[in-house]
């Protein structure tokens, strides 16, 4: 069963718009899986539909899984007013997550925007590997959680687009960079704004370096039913819509044709 | 207390139906909802082919509603055949095939495949807002449903629905005229064309500009349709349009409808339609209606 | 930067006026919002004699909207013209009378004493759908609206505005058939006839049974129709429909019309249409747009 | 102006579903007058209409107004979930009260259920007098402020339908049997279910009483511009729809044509 009620145990608000949330669910943080999603009923409309949600952390042994969200429009401002002690209606975890192999030793991440969260719990799975993360946000007022995506990680690039703070230019002109010195990391993953990923996708096509993106798409169900969340993705024969909620939203850069 | 309700051959355990396009194939909420729970299921809108749908953004949330422009993807009616029913067989439900087609000889193939399938009923989709040929253009007019209906009544004995779009002046003439033909039940209403525009992007926000409106905000037009409908036709109607609560299924029942489907509801509470069988039980129960058919009986308009 | 819009011969301060039936005769709203900052007032719905409505309940609310069923109460046309217009006529603002008939001889002799009268504009009502003759008979079919439109072109001079049902196949050719018979420009959309039933008196919740669905919940269905209206007439077109902010206003403006009416929203936030004014203004400045008609220029539709 | 932004400054819960409110506003205190509502917005959404409800009290001198409301569908609800020091966004004073005329000596004020609560600032409008309350509720457990009616009376008599405390019976049959003893009240002011209204307004013709009605009816606009609150009342040359935003909610029994 997908659907919990789950409690919230921690509310920290990390900017004017950002909240990282804090639930308590045993079952859920012992098998929920990097690069998936909670799709989380905001309101006690029945007409609101849920929203999309990633998970950022994921602690087991705490029973514990927390999310981190931007307030963007009507259902992101509600869940913002929710009180620790509240229950929170959410179908999860849903999706396919990223691709986790044991032998990628050295791994970048990617990150953009409201697009970085995921990307997290992800690290945390390779204790062992060399961790490059790229970070990258409008300005250095944007930057949420850096020290958290720092510390755990080798090397920790943040980038902004005004220059505020650490590399001047967007994430894709850091990565291309990085790449260019030569050292080519065994895997890619990227998640953050389409053209973004896009640019991502690319670099690593010309690199020759397995790569994959967490998409985002509007949703209405969550589960593969409605089938409202398409995107375009390669098949033998040429290409057909899969969808991000269910096929994905990781999918192998490789495989989307980006529009 | 007797919640079954027959509908030509069809006969539902409850009233309560998973409305096509917002419930898959039922695999997908079968891990959220016992289906044995549900009357029956319309499955996901089939054609002939495979087809891919329109391109994304397909959804947009709107006041107590949303706009899809899925577009009809589906595996096409062969795969439904040979993957999902046998799946759906498992449980004790009804199995309804919802099918699209861009011609009449669509629609009488798919008919002539499905006459010879394991399923329950069809719905014959004459009212999918979303797809550029055929569809919606049969659903609009009484001489476009006359046409579609009598060419697929003669291709099918199975129990045929027609689901009709509230995309029209009068839908009094098309449920008629479905009725006229050979349809054994008309369902209503599918959803009412929209549009809505990203004021940043200055684009419509659906990539294919319009989209189909469901979902609450729907609920007094779909309601008033299915109160003209029932008054007018003598086959069963089955009622639909922003049902989210057993109350809501409870005015449609009244109203005239036989049985109700639920579909955008299943997006936000995906145990909706179990709720509402229950739901419409406690209501009986509480007026001492022993059938379905009771509420429709104790209804009264205002004159 | 120019907020004015001229339609007709009828020149507004800024798009923004308040929808028939929803702001009375403006003095309700008078002291609530400043009606210098509107562009102009549709009054209550005008028949030649008094009317005093339907019974109650008139009202419903519905997920986010409304149903009325308050079918035209009015004190008459003369009433208005000896008493309502020196009122309003001490504001900045257009004033719009809005006339409702049961006939063709109705409409134009309220046409022709209003000819006469200090008002700015005529909206013709032919799309109410709370009254039992006449009305939204007319609106609902190509051929009705060209009788009447072309009946009362002949007799006034003043801008003469239509008001088009939703509860049309197509919006188009209502729309053209008012363009051709002499209309200055196209309003809508007027309410979707629906219901409501009160599930423990098991009875429609409107004494009248149906009555008109407004408010937010309708904006899709009319953003739609107006965009399909401004792409095919060359009049001016009137947007409404569910306008709550603005927003709302923007993506009517973006889709083709070139002003817009609010109604419903007026109920819950009694300064909304001055507000919507000062929000359209600010996104032109924003935008770099000196004229309103900049706003359509910079929309495109997907393909 | 009619609209105000009040803090609320206290927040009763009476009953299990029934809550007064109590909101500073000292305009509104200084020249609100019995009988009159107000029309609250309770959502952030603008699509949901403003309910009315009836002013409680009015204590001009602490700039205080309250009301006191059960919560029925989800309107009321969500104003119930409000708290002190929230701000209210309100149309008030609106409406035609009660007509206060200062030479009635003996008055008589019956309610019904919720129909009770505008008429305690009516009793409070008459010091002098001789009142007598007649409420009227379902049973004991839904008596509201019965101690605070009956302080404020000279007489007073609590009715149950069924028979749990006070007088077995509704509201007309105890009035009747008040008026039957003799002693007849200057005016009588009627608050309630418009079946309780009729019985009242027919008692009142019946022995020859002045009657004030306060009559309810669903609303929009609550200002008199929609027109959807239409009761039927009469006119020299037969009927009209008056409004009761606008010309009402307070009739005169007379007026009144019950249907
Ligand atoms: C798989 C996935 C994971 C996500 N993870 C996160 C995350 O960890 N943190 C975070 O802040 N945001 C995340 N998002 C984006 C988040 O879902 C949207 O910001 C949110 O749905 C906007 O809702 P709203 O009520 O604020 O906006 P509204 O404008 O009210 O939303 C209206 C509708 O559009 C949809 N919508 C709007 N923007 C987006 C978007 N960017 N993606 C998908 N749907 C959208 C909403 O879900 C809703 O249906 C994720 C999106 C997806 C698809
Ligand atoms: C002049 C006046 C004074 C009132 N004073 C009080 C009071 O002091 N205390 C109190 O508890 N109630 C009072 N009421 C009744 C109160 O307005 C309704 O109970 C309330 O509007 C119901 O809203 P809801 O959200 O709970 O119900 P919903 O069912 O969600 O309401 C749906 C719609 O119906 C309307 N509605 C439902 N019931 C009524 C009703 N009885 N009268 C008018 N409209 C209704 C609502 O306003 C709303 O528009 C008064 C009504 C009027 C007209
Ligand atoms: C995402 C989505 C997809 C739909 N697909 C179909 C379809 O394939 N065939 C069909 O007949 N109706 C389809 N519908 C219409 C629904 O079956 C139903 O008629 C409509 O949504 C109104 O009911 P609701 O408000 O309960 O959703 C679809 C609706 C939605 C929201
Ligand atoms: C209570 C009410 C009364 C109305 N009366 C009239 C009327 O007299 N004439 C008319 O043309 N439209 C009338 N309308 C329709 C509105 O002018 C408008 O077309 C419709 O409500 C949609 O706009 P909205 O969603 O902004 O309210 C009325 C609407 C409401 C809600
Ligand atoms: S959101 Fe329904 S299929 Fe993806
Ligand atoms: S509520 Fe609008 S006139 Fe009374």
């Amino acid at each position: 069963m997908n659907r919990h009620f789950v409690e919230i145990v921690e509310r920290k608000q990390l900017n004017s718009d950002i909240y990282q949330f804090t639930v308590r669910a045993p079952e859920l943080a012992a098998r929920a899986l990097p690069g998936q999603f909670l799709h989380i009923n905001c309101s006690d409309d029945v007409s609101m539909l849920r929203r999309p949600i990633s998970i950022f952390d994921i602690d087991a042994t705490n029973h514990r899984l927390s999310f981190i969200f931007q307030v963007r429009g009507r259902g992101t401002a509600l869940l913002a007013q929710k009180k620790v002690g509240a229950k929170l209606d959410i179908l999860a975890p849903l999706g396919t997550g990223f691709e986790i192999k044991p032998d990628y030793q050295n791994i970048y991440v990617v990150g953009g925007g409201i697009g970085v969260f995921p990307l997290y719990a992800l690290l945390k799975q390779y204790p062992d590997a060399h961790k490059t993360t790229i970070l990258g946000f409008a300005s250095v007022g944007k930057c949420i959680r850096a020290g958290t995506f720092a510390d755990i990680s080798d090397q920790f690039i943040c980038c902004t687009d005004d220059g505020s703070s650490g590399f001047h230019g967007n994430t894709a002109q850091a990565l291309e960079r990085q790449l260019q010195s030569g050292y080519l990391p065994d895997i890619i993953f990227a998640c953050g704004p389409t053209v973004m990923l896009r640019a991502i996708a690319k670099l690593a096509a010309q690199f020759n370096i397995p790569c994959q993106v967490s998409l985002e798409e509007r949703m209405a169900c969550g589960i593969g039913a409605c089938l409202v969340c398409a995107c375009k993705t390669r098949t033998e024969s040429g290409w057909q819509h899969s969808h991000v909620c269910k096929d994905g939203p990781v999918f192998w850069a490789q495989d989307v044709i980006w529009e | 207390m007797d919640l079954r309700v027959t509908i030509g051959n069809l006969k539902l355990n409850n009233p309560v139906i998973a409305a096509s396009g917002c419930f898959g194939f039922g695999r997908e909420y079968g891990e959220y909802v016992d289906l044995n729970k549900l009357g029956g299921i319309s499955v996901k809108g089939l054609t002939i082919e495979p087809r891919q749908g329109n391109a994304a953004p397909r959804c947009a949330e709107t006041p107590s509603g949303m706009l899809n422009s899925v577009g009809l993807q589906n595996p096409g009616v062969d795969y439904f055949i040979k993957h999902e029913i046998p799946f759906l067989r498992q449980y004790d439900t009804k199995i309804i095939a919802n099918i699209a087609g861009n011609s009449i000889d669509d629609y009488c193939r798919m008919a002539t495949i499905l006459n010879n399938a394991d399923i329950d009923a069809i719905e014959l989709n004459v009212s999918c807002p979303n797809v550029k040929a055929g569809c919606m253009a049969f659903g609009s007019t009484p001489d476009g449903i006359s046409e579609v209906v009598a060419a697929v009544r003669s291709c099918t004995a199975k129990t045929l629905i027609v689901k009709l779009t509230p995309n029209v002046r009068d839908i009094k003439e098309t449920a008629l005229a479905a009725e006229k033909n050979g349809a054994d039940a008309v369902s209503l209403i599918n959803t009412l064309l929209g549009m809505a525009i990203d004021i940043d992007k200055k684009r419509p926000l659906l990539a294919n500009n319009y989209g189909g409106l469901s979902g609450a905000a729907v609920k007094p037009v779909a309601l008033r349709m299915v109160h003209e409908v029932a008054s007018c036709v003598n086959i069963p109607v089955i009622g639909m349009g922003g049902i989210s609560c057993w109350q809501d299924a409870i005015e449609f029942l009244l109203a005239g409808a036989s049985a109700v489907m639920v579909g955008t509801a299943n997006f936000t509470n995906p145990t909706v339609t179990a709720e509402i069988a229950v739901g419409i039980a406690a209501y009986m129960e509480k007026n001492d209606f022993r059938q379905i058919a009771d509420i429709h009986k104790a209804f009264s308009v205002n004159n």
